[in-house]
């Protein structure tokens, strides 16, 4: 178990070297921020002068070679546009994003396993469908129009819950619905299969003969099992709701990361978009490592290899 | 007889108690909240952010050195009551209003005026008009503590504008002695300035937060207690938040105009915000000689081509007006706006047929390809959808438009070096709304700016030298009338060209929640409500009008 | 060897339909078998696969596989009653106290994410409920009456750490655990090495010779059968074609389909899953003929075998065969 | 539990009729098992669609580009206001919805055709490769499979959109971005298990170069995977567009997608429904139909694929 973790840090490290390198380039393609941050009407000369004062003016292999040394040592520079240590706004922001991000998962699971596990105890049957139709409808729906819809009814014609912002516990009710709707359809597709492969397995079948209550067989023996899938799909999860959330945080001005990411690119904020992704990985990552060692507890035949 | 005077005195008291008490905690109460699609840097020091911001969320704690007209927009009175320039034009003398104080109690001196342009022109200064600053002004002198002369390198007539929050943002005052004494990591997380609100909170991606101070402003003593800005990007959002009442006033663009007023919200236009316009590129560059848009009769047959009037009533839903000539407004400084009016709306009119009939006659009976690179500053995304107006009309005269989408970010660097790859192309552009009229002018045309849009040193021709010419002699007249004719004469050349092409004169917008604000009016010309949130009153002092 | 006719019947099986219904057709995989369990003895099973015995087994279990199985006709008279019409409630109760059954795959046979003990206390907490005993200690009891060394240990361990052997002693120790008078024991010994499955087999045997219950032993591998079973019922495309004492089906089986099948195995060591000495494939069981369904592999058709099904024959004591050419005794 | 327990083990003599086999009578009394049944109705929406795409100049009342903004903003025909001229109303700009919707369908399955090909294709040719070469290979291209699950694929489209500009190019190279990793592990999960298999050993004992093999052996092997991974990724696409619209970074105006469609119109809403919701309807009925239809071509071609 150690080495497999040791070796995943290594794979991560590099991972981290290639997504560094593509994104410094990239973004020193887009151009310069500094024609944002103008009026258009100035001179040649004050783009100059607010050019050097970025420290955007030398050639991009040595701005290269400087943000690589000073990566090393943990500084990933300064917004250009906030002006604060790139890993001190993405860290400001990332609670904001990572309250969210639990009780999404949290739904998508609530309703997308029930929904799994009727659809696999009904293979091929109406019900099968219908849960199939209902989880796939998340997905379907593009999020930001499921956001601004949800925000016109419940919020400006019913006038239940707030339109945006953070604040106590009605303001987390519509980002997350619209985070969790596009999770419901990878939970349920996935304990459905695993659902159906588990019920015709042979422990199952000995679970029956042992006889034990249908309930017994289907909620411990079948889905603990299949669980263990459902598992492996959080880490992948947790990186597409990280990146969701730039849409979802943008329609309810909820102030995380991705929101922060959407600007740094939208911004030409070299030094944050940098941070940003390059820290976002590293949050994937270590969220995969996370899940991969949770997964071990959950399967005891992980364990031990 | 002592009975009553108890009774007398006990309502005396209780009266002036009743009169005393309510006076205060009525002046000002509530909270004010208005939501914003951008809080540009959102940062509270004035050095480290540009024009919008600074107008948007920075002007309601600092005052500008020279301030507003509030009626008629443009140039006015601010922490200087007026200003003058010595007869040889070299010195600015500024006299600063007396009894002004920062939030931390300190006198507004000459000394801090002194201070914050030093500030602004300093190495650490994001401020775009750094550089200029550096090589115009020679010295900044604190002539008495309410007097400040600032001595130029050359005649500088626009100084006094430039250090207006109507033209930009460097004529924020900052509190030297606070800085000195707290450091500039200290100011910025704990601010201080001069004006009608003080800091509370600043909570980056989210929100800032002020409250209004509780003595009289010359700007003017706000009617609410607090001010909360919150940083909304989606426009849907922010309209429905207006509707709920979770914020009083948005900014909004005209595409979300007829839904704001027909959901109940009162709708505020600020009017001569902006000019939206194209242009064309490199005209005057060898290699686009026997292009179309090289001849000026088919730039003008393409203006002709333009409904503008089906354009503002569509796509900014009545609320833009037909423009000024090119970065002019009703407010510009030195102009006879009356007489360009008129030569405007005859100009700008629209006249298909005569479009057409001058593309015949210049031989494209049959049209031509025009390439298009349809784009939006940020800010006015609805230039977008003028843009794509406008193609369409092209279109509709026989013109076979091709349409690049431009995120401006992508764009702006297309226009300088040797601008290949938007020679021979028209675009969408636009300019902010602001009183002098020859900047804007100097960055489009003169051959040494980024833009050139007449010509370059090597290669500056009739029309290009003719500019060159009035702006040179512009810098230096300080006679009005004469200066009014030069300004006249530059827009005349230029307009003539027919390379830069007004569309409209655009509006600032804003969704507003009747129950929660009280009527009021913007400052012409100025988008932002930085320098309107003291003088909004709350809704039952002053209900608006159906 | 001789056959205990003594005992009392536990298990008896009357014509037996179990169909699969099939978008395609209807494929009679268990169509009339009938036999009868009495109690301690062990009754052999033989067939080729796909010949329907183990969908015999499920439906005895009432444990069809998904997808169309449904039994729709005869009954299994478990101590008097048709256990066919019990409702699932009342089979929850029968199954694994008094019929229980032993997988063929012992590697997938344990549920792999919880332990020994929890699989085997759930079975004994089961029938138990409210018994003093500590559940813990009757767990280890079990482990080590099928023979497990340091049931202690092994209690805790997942199957995963357990080789397949072991693994299916865990399986037999819970299948017995509810004392059931009637084991099905499908295969038990296929997946598991040739040493191990001697144990195995050694096994089941002490096993039953302690508790008397009686085994249905299904299996394609006439050696096993020459060593466990008293009776043996040799299964053909869906029915049982003869049925009778082990040494009497070896020294002189009737039917020529037990022919042939001993025939191919020399000394009855091999294996009958492949016959590749029988000629032609067994009927689909789609669409099966009139006659006998043995008729088109036979060396002795004639045409009374293609137009109709022969009766079951007795032809000795406790021995029938379904064929026509038989002479009943 | 009764609903749990299987129909097929309940009392076979006389089968219980209930309520429900009444209202769904496909499980009569020994009905036949019912699984995958062809999902018609998908089927019948993504032809329409396709139909739409593939005639659109046919169907389209009015070119999806030109302005009439005299028109602008009425509401579909059905309703007060509406005109008999545009059926489903007009947008901001006086443009008919319906033949914008007809056209937009053409685009956004281009789109769908176009990043499916390319993204699909590297993925299966990485996924293949990896799978059949292994070793060192197999590592390499898996951990940049890794990287690129790791790096967020909307935030790559918006650079390329900024860095590239706006366009069909920058739009399908972003969506392929996105799609080829996932193809590829899947791909490669695939043909690891085809490795073992006695063909490819056989193949193998033949003489047969890798690349024979794996072209002639491993690859039409896995086409069913791969047909289904199509399926089910087009809604991925169509979703993907529509978010791109959203964040600025699609394809530009004027040119009809779905996705531009609802972005243009979300800020109406309130008095402008049909704007946004019309074509949020198509997206939404399109990307259902395919993943419904994506599911049933799973379980006929390819039951062991899990999930995406």
């Amino acid at each position: 178990m150690k080495r497999y973790i040791a070796r995943r840090l290594m794979q991560g490290a590099v991972l981290l070297c290639m997504v560094a390198t593509i994104v410094f380039f990239l973004g020193r393609l887009t151009g310069n921020p500094v024609d944002l941050m103008l009026p258009e009407d100035a001179t040649p000369e004050d783009r100059a002068a607010l050019t050097q004062t970025l420290g955007l003016d030398g050639p991009v292999l040595d701005q290269f070679a400087i943000f690589v040394g000073k990566a090393i040592h943990g500084d990933l520079g300064m917004s250009i546009r906030m002006k604060q240590p790139a890993v001190e706004a993405f860290f400001d922001r990332l609670p904001n994003t990572l309250v969210l991000i639990p009780w999404a998962i949290l739904l998508g699971m609530l309703l997308g396993i029930p929904l799994g596990v009727v659809a696999a105890l009904h293979r091929g049957s109406f019900l099968d469908r219908a849960a199939g139709t209902v989880a796939v409808l998340g997905i379907a729906m593009p999020s930001f129009w499921l956001g601004i819809l949800l925000i016109f009814v419940f919020s400006v014609e019913l006038g239940w819950l707030p339109s945006g912002r953070m604040g106590g516990p009605a303001h987390y009710v519509l980002p997350v619905i619209t985070l969790a709707t596009f999770l419901v359809a990878g939970f349920m597709r996935i304990t459905r299969s695993a659902m159906l492969e588990v019920m015709e397995s042979e422990f199952v079948k000995l679970a029956r003969i042992k006889g034990l209550s249908e309930a017994v067989v289907i909620w411990k023996h079948c889905l603990r099992n299949a669980l263990i899938p459902v598992l492996t799909l959080w880490g992948v999860f947790v990186g597409n709701l990280i990146t969701g959330a730039i849409v979802t945080e943008t329609v309810f001005a909820w102030p995380g990361i991705g929101r922060l990411t959407y600007e740094a690119v939208i911004y030409r904020d070299f030094p944050l978009l940098q941070a940003v992704i390059i820290l976002k990985s590293i949050l994937i990552l270590s969220i995969n490592l996370g899940v991969d060692i949770l997964y071990a507890y959950v399967d005891p035949r992980i364990r031990v290899t | 007889m002592f009975r009553h005077l108890v009774r007398t005195t006990a309502l005396v008291v209780a009266l002036a108690v009743a009169a005393a008490a309510p006076v205060r905690a009525q002046d000002q109460k509530g909270t004010l909240v208005f939501a914003v699609e951008s809080l540009g840097a959102q940062t509270l020091d004035p050095i480290l952010e540009g024009r919008p911001g600074n107008a948007v969320y920075q002007a309601v704690m600092y005052d500008s050195l020279v301030g507003f007209d509030l009626e008629k927009g443009g140039v006015g009175p601010g922490v200087a009551e007026r200003w003058e320039l010595s007869p040889d034009g070299l010195t600015w003398t500024f006299h600063i209003r007396p009894g002004q104080t920062f939030h931390n109690g300190d006198k507004l001196t000459a000394h801090d005026v002194k201070f914050s342009l030093e500030r602004q022109m300093g190495p650490g200064s994001l401020a775009s008009a750094a550089a200029s600053m550096r090589r115009t002004i020679k010295s900044i002198e604190v002539a008495g503590d309410l007097t400040v002369k600032v001595q130029t390198t050359s005649p500088q007539i626009g100084l006094p504008a430039s250090l207006s929050r109507a033209v930009a943002p460097e004529g924020a005052i900052m509190p030297k002695a606070y800085i000195e004494k707290v450091g500039e990591e200290e100011f910025r997380k704990k601010p201080v300035g001069s004006g009608p609100w003080k800091f509370v909170r600043n909570v980056p991606g989210d929100r800032i937060e002020f409250t209004a101070v509780t003595t009289p402003h010359w700007r003017g003593r706000p009617h609410f207690k607090e001010l909360v800005m919150l940083l909304v990007p989606e426009e849907s959002t922010r309209v429905a938040m207006v509707r709920t009442g979770e914020a009083a006033i948005a900014s909004i663009g005209p595409e979300t105009m007829l839904g704001a007023t027909r959901a109940g919200l009162e709708v505020l236009s600020v009017p001569g915000t902006m000019q939206a316009i194209f242009q064309f590129w490199g005209t005057w560059r060898p290699e686009v000689k026997d292009s179309p848009i090289a001849k000026v009769r088919v730039r003008q047959a393409l203006s002709l081509a333009i409904d503008r009037k089906q354009v503002i009533e569509h796509v900014m839903n009545g609320k833009a007006r037909m423009p000024y000539p090119f970065a002019t407004f009703g407010y510009t400084d030195f102009f006879s706006a009356d007489r360009w009016k008129k030569w405007a709306d005859e100009a700008y009119r629209y006249d298909p047929a005569l479009a057409k009939k001058i593309l015949a006659e210049e031989g494209y009976p049959n049209g031509f390809e025009l390439k298009f690179a349809n784009t939006a500053l940020p800010g006015t995304q609805f230039m977008v959808d003028i843009g794509t107006a406008i193609a369409d009309m092209w279109t509709k005269v026989g013109v076979k438009v091709t349409l690049k989408h431009y995120e401006w970010g992508s764009f702006a660097p297309l226009e300088r070096g040797d601008q290949a790859p938007l020679t021979g192309w028209a675009s969408m552009y636009r300019t902010a709304g602001r009183p002098d009229a020859p900047w804007r002018y100097n960055g489009a045309f003169s051959p040494d700016s980024i833009q050139r849009l007449l010509g370059d040193k090597g290669n500056c021709q009739e029309a290009c030298q003719e500019f060159e010419k009035t702006y040179r002699a512009l810098g230096s007249e300080l006679d009005r009338a004469k200066r009014t004719a030069l300004t006249d004469h530059m827009v005349e050349v230029t307009a003539n060209t027919w390379t830069v092409i007004p569309i409209l004169e655009g509006m600032g917008y804003y969704a507003i929640n009747t129950k929660k604000v009280g009527q009021f009016a913007p400052i012409p010309g100025r988008h932002e409500l930085g320098d309107v949130f003291e003088r909004i009153p709350r809704p039952e002092q002053k209900p608006w009008k159906k | 060897m001789t056959p205990d006719t003594s005992g009392e019947t536990v298990l008896e099986v009357r014509d037996l339909h179990t169909h699969f219904f099939l978008r395609r057709g209807v494929v009679k995989a268990v169509d009339g078998v009938s036999f009868s369990l009495r109690r301690g003895e062990v009754l052999g099973l033989v067939g080729e696969s796909g010949c329907g015995k183990s969908l015999t087994a499920l439906s005895l279990m009432r444990l069809l596989p998904k997808g169309g199985a449904r039994t729709i006709k005869g009954e299994v008279r478990l101590g008097g009653r048709n256990i066919l019409e019990c409702t699932p409630a009342e089979m929850r109760e029968i199954r694994g106290r008094r019929i229980s059954m032993v997988l063929q795959d012992p590697q997938t046979s344990l549920n792999p994410v919880f332990t020994i003990g929890d699989q085997l206390r759930e079975a004994i907490v089961r029938r138990r409920r409210a018994s003093g005993v500590p559940v813990m200690e009757e767990a280890v009891a079990a482990l080590r009456r099928v023979e497990i060394a340091a049931p202690e240990q092994r209690i805790g361990q997942y199957p995963h750490q357990m080789s397949g052997g072991m693994k299916q002693r865990v399986v037999g120790a819970i299948a017995i655990s509810g004392e059931p008078g009637v084991l099905i024991a499908d295969e038990p010994t296929t997946a598991l090495d040739v040493t191990i499955q001697l144990q195995y087999l050694k096994l089941l045997k002490r096993l039953q010779a302690e508790t008397g219950m009686a085994i249905l032993f299904i299996t394609h591998d006439f050696g096993v059968v020459g060593r466990m079973c008293d009776r043996v019922a040799v299964m053909y495309a869906g029915r049982i074609v003869e049925c009778g004492p082990v040494q009497r089906i070896f020294e002189a089986p009737q039917h020529p389909y037990t022919r042939a099948l001993i025939a191919s195995v020399p000394k009855m060591t091999g294996s009958v899953g492949r016959l590749a000495t029988i000629e032609g494939q067994p009927p689909s069981l789609m669409d099966l003929p009139v006659g006998c369904r043995f008729a088109s592999r036979c060396a002795h058709v004639e045409q009374r075998c293609l137009d109709a099904y022969p009766g079951t024959v007795r032809v000795g004591e406790e021995h029938t065969a379904d064929c026509w050419k038989v002479m009943p005794s | 539990m009764a609903v749990v327990e299987r129909p097929s083990s309940t009392d076979p003599v006389a089968p219980r009729l209930s309520l429900w086999r009444l209202v769904w009578p496909a499980r009569i009394p020994g009905g036949f098992r019912r699984t995958s049944r062809v999902p018609w109705i998908p089927i019948a929406i993504i032809s329409a669609i396709v139909v739409m795409a593939l005639f659109a100049p046919l169907l389209a009342p009015y070119s999806p580009i030109d302005q009439t903004l005299r028109d602008k903003l009425l509401p579909p025909a059905w309703m007060a206001g509406g005109s008999d001229k545009y059926f489903l109303g007009t947008d901001a700009f006086g443009r008919d919805i319906l033949s914008r919707l007809i056209y937009g369908a053409r685009v956004s399955l281009m789109v769908a055709l176009l990043a499916l090909t390319a993204g699909g294709g590297v993925g299966l040719a990485v996924g293949i490769v990896a799978g059949y070469v292994g070793g060192a290979v197999d590592s390499v291209l898996m951990r940049l499979v890794d990287a690129a699950f790791t790096f967020p694929a909307i935030l790559f489209a918006l650079l390329l959109a900024v860095t590239m500009g706006q366009g069909l190019g920058t739009l399908v190279t972003a969506i392929s971005l996105l799609l080829w990793a996932s193809f590829a592990r899947v791909i490669r999960g695939e043909v690891l298990s085809l490795r073992q298999r006695d063909f490819v050993a056989l193949a193998r004992v033949r003489g047969c170069s890798a690349p024979r093999i794996m072209l002639t052996h491993i690859l039409p092997n896995v086409l069913n995977t791969f047909m289904v991974l199509v399926t089910l990724n087009i809604g991925v696409v169509i979703i993907a567009e529509a978010t791109l619209s959203f964040l600025g970074a699609g394809i530009p105006p004027p040119t009809p997608t779905w996705g531009l469609m609802i972005s243009e119109g979300r800020g109406r809403i309130a008095d402008a429904w049909w704007v946004a919701l019309i074509p949020g309807i198509a997206i939404t009925l399109m990307v259902l139909s395919v993943n419904l239809f994506g599911d049933w071509l799973r379980d006929r071609l390819d039951p062991r694929l899990r999930q995406l």
